[in-house]
């Protein structure tokens, strides 16, 4: 059953020193909030997975909290390069994580296979692609049928997954709307999984085919409103895309970046995220 | 109409090549634009599918993201990604396969994941994110992008995606069934493989551009088609849908002012 | 696109002798209305694919239509033996079709592979169980990073599915809902593709996450108000227990049986199902 | 209270064995009835599954399939088959899967596919469904099945599912991680296996059975526990709570009459 917690409290019981962590959200629920309180409690050593890196891991990897990462697009979304990552794979500052680079097609697959507890994914993929030269993770399989040759790659196995979500009732299911991503597989592909929800409501009221969670696949909910900002909650607030367009600016320089990250991550807590969509919610 | 830029010929010309019935793999950018036009002028009933999992959209504003609200708010269904990639792209439902390039080689082969080496690159750019399977599991593929000699080159650093390899059969030798590229459309011409040797040959000159200035901006020696064509300029209407949609989307991505950087 | 046409003119133009047919619908909104008509037409040589054969191939294999059956579980869910089947089986009554039998989790990897244009679904599956010795379709591949052996089996992809679901837009949008069970990898997987409708409606006005099946990706579409009868359609009518319960007793004897079909399928149309669930609808 | 039947004994056993924190995989018929009176009575918070998608469901009545509509009515969520098969069974969420036996050997391996050779059986019974792999992927087994000596037999005609195979270790040196089956409950008594040998043991005598009676309807010589429990009677609300169930079953499974034979 999952128990409802502060993010502080969620975040320090289930991730360590050297874990692989998944902090997950296909652009849409991407759980900032959760990223920001790991960033404070100042972990270290961790193996990084993540589809679309984007801001939340260009943060964490900017303060040196990544040995490695795992991804298929290391970029920010509709806007360029993250700068961050760069400097760290380019220049090695402040280190030079590891990197493991699928494309998106092998990440999916790879969660998919995790949540269904495969130790591979098997799908169609990498052909003639520079990716299966350099990953060594990329293997392949003959289909005993057709003779035709299958990529396989490991499955994603978190030792934790945090995503956002819309809501939670009191038991602790917990609703997944709008672009579902690979929320669900990173849940239940994990050994623990921390979600945060902009709400609690007594009943989800939900269609019955929606993406529900059940309580007993999650280990800490923590109630974070705004906790996606700036991506977003569908039905909730809307994408800040205006703070992607500026990270290409924060990011670009090293102080610039630290001082940034000190006074809007650092010096606070779970709390602001609610002031900073206050502009951005949907009038309905 | 003779007032438009490169750019808005790109798109324009990019929207033309596709129909009510394709089914479309949309990145961002201008593969994005091109395929809005399509659907706001001459296909209404074009199917548009971000990689996001929203299938059908029609978004009133161009995303600035795959994920964008908007996308799965005017899609018929939106689905999980793994199952985007599983069902939708691996199961052969994709008629078109749009894909950008940072580097570009002639029998179109993409990289977008490194300048110089790969463990140790110059520049590190994205990564291919769903191109490789958009390359071999659309049924074909179209590419956007400005000619520089900087992005169409002799020797791409990364093959990030298959296009026609070394050219010729190479697609069936490594057991891909797809077209793979089988339009190029920069913003000076419209560019089509070769039918045997797949290499990318001019076949339509942008209004106004010289095959020199194609040669000037391409790093390679460029072939061109025997017979070449003039692409039309943009109709009225093109220009203003395009810049309708580039207007309404660059005040929606500015967004109300938020009191927090980020 | 799809096209709407009678359920008489779908049959025909998407069913031939020697096909591979599947008519889905786990429990919930089995396609018996297609399954009767293509009983009418009178189409031979099938290979007929059904997780859980039941009624509806109960009869098309009472009536000689099948050369071959893939199954998962050939039972009258919660009655008990399928007495057509068993007869076919036993003792060749009319024919003796082939046998293909698999394990629910290896016909839903099979339809989920299907629907995603492998070859063959690669699952943890058929440990110890008697199945793999005498299906040579189960065989077994190595996981190229662990070494476990996994199986794998030739994924499903029938030249048409049949299937039943609530409604469909003007477009041809349908959407299912409820035990939605493998209704879009029937489809998916299937070269060619045809639903029954309770009704067509303006516009779904679905939930984005639902289970709907764009139109681009379905053959024909008919509008067959009770259509799954004695099935169920979740939201339109029950499951008709007490018709299941009678089956048993039908199906028991080969004149009852024979008689049965030619009162009850073969001299009546499409329009008889409507009818059938009067007293079976929802009082909402 | 002893007016019960041997049936209803064998339900309410199976029942007791259930948690609030499990996590159960039901089939038809008495593990259907056993899981919904644990709900009813002693484990409200228990999660049950059934293979039609149904997670977390709570019906008044009990299905007659596995798929009727009450089921997806009180779900907590439900999904597709193949993601049931995949994430929710394959994936290792199931604590405790439910399975029957047309033939069960004393090693809680179990036939529900053949009477007699697979290829021309003598009967053709509906087949595994989904228990080969609930016997593989759940964390243990439960059996239940009314005692006869057709259905416990010495060596049963198919491997429908395995459950501890020869005996011993047999199940690891197949690799399977889990625990098998580890309780069976029947009409007369309850039985577990030998730490070592795996051989089901009986327990439990239900209140009034002898070992007589056991081994009478058993086709293998029984082994019994050297101290014996008996099994405590069903209480009055354990009972009511049961028939209610049934007859609220009954009433609804003969359905409104329709006009139509079927």
């Amino acid at each position: 059953m999952a128990a409802f917690m502060s993010l502080r409290d969620a975040v320090a019981q289930n991730l360590n020193d050297g874990d692989t962590a998944a902090f997950e959200g296909f652009t849409h629920l991407i759980p900032h909030a959760a990223a920001h309180e790991a960033i404070r409690q100042g972990f270290r050593d961790l193996t990084l997975i993540r589809m679309t890196p984007d801001l939340v891991y260009d943060q964490m990897i900017g303060m040196g909290m990544a040995r490695k990462l795992v991804f298929s697009y290391v970029g920010n979304p509709g806007v360029g390069l993250l700068r961050r990552a760069r400097d760290a794979i380019e220049n090695g500052w402040p280190n030079r994580p590891e990197v493991e680079e699928h494309s998106h097609s092998g990440m999916a697959n790879a969660y998919e296979a995790g949540a269904a507890g495969l130790p591979c994914a098997i799908f169609r993929g990498y052909k003639g692609a520079g990716l299966a030269n350099v990953n060594p993770n990329i293997k392949s399989i003959t289909c005993p049928f057709t003779g035709e040759e299958l990529a396989a790659i490991p499955s994603v196995r978190p030792d934790v997954s945090f995503v956002h979500a819309q809501k939670a009732d009191k038991k602790g299911n917990v609703l997944v709307e709008g672009i579902i991503g690979i929320q669900k597989e990173a849940v239940l592909a994990a050994k623990r999984a921390v979600v945060t929800v902009e709400e609690v409501v007594d009943d989800l009221d939900a269609h019955p085919n929606l993406c529900v969670l059940p309580t007993w696949t999650i280990d800490a909910i923590s109630v974070v409103p705004g906790g996606a900002h700036p991506s977003y909650t569908h039905g909730y607030y809307m994408r800040d895309n205006a703070a992607y367009l500026e990270w290409d600016r924060i990011a670009a320089d090293r102080d610039t970046f630290l001082a940034w990250m000190k006074e809007n991550v650092l010096d606070v807590g779970p709390e602001v995220y609610e002031s900073r969509i206050e502009k951005l919610r949907k009038v309905s | 109409m003779s007032d438009f830029t490169p750019d808005e010929m790109m798109t324009i010309a990019a929207s033309r090549a596709l129909g009510n019935s394709d089914v479309c793999f949309v990145g961002i950018g201008a593969p994005s634009a091109a395929c809005n036009v399509a659907r706001l002028t001459h296909a209404p009933d074009i199917t548009l599918i971000y990689e996001s999992g929203t299938i059908g959209t029609a978004p009133n504003v161009l995303p600035l993201s795959i994920g964008d609200g908007e996308l799965c708010d005017t899609a018929v269904t939106t689905v999980s990604v793994p199952e985007m990639f599983r069902y939708w792209l691996m199961g052969g439902r994709i008629t078109i396969g749009f894909l950008g390039a940072a580097q570009l080689d002639k029998f179109g082969n993409i990289n977008t994941t490194v300048i110089g080496d790969y463990h140790h690159p110059k520049t590190r750019l994205p990564g291919g994110g769903g191109a490789p399977e958009i390359a071999s599991s659309c049924g074909e593929i179209y590419i956007t992008m400005k000619q520089s000699l900087r992005g169409m080159v002799e020797k791409i650093d990364f093959f990030t995606s298959f296009g026609h390899g070394d050219g010729g059969d190479h697609r069936q030798r490594l057991g891909i069934t797809t077209k793979g590229p089988t339009l190029l459309i920069t913003d000076l011409a419209v560019w089509k493989p070769d039918p045997a040797t797949k290499e990318f040959t001019v076949v339509s000159l942008h209004p106004g551009v010289t095959k020199e200035q194609v040669q000037a901006t391409c790093g390679w020696p460029v072939k061109f088609a025997d017979t070449l064509e003039e692409t039309p300029a943009p109709t009225e209407s093109e220009l203003n849908t395009l810049r309708d949609l580039k207007a309404r989307t660059e005040a929606a991505h500015q967004g109300p002012k938020t009191n927090e950087a980020a």
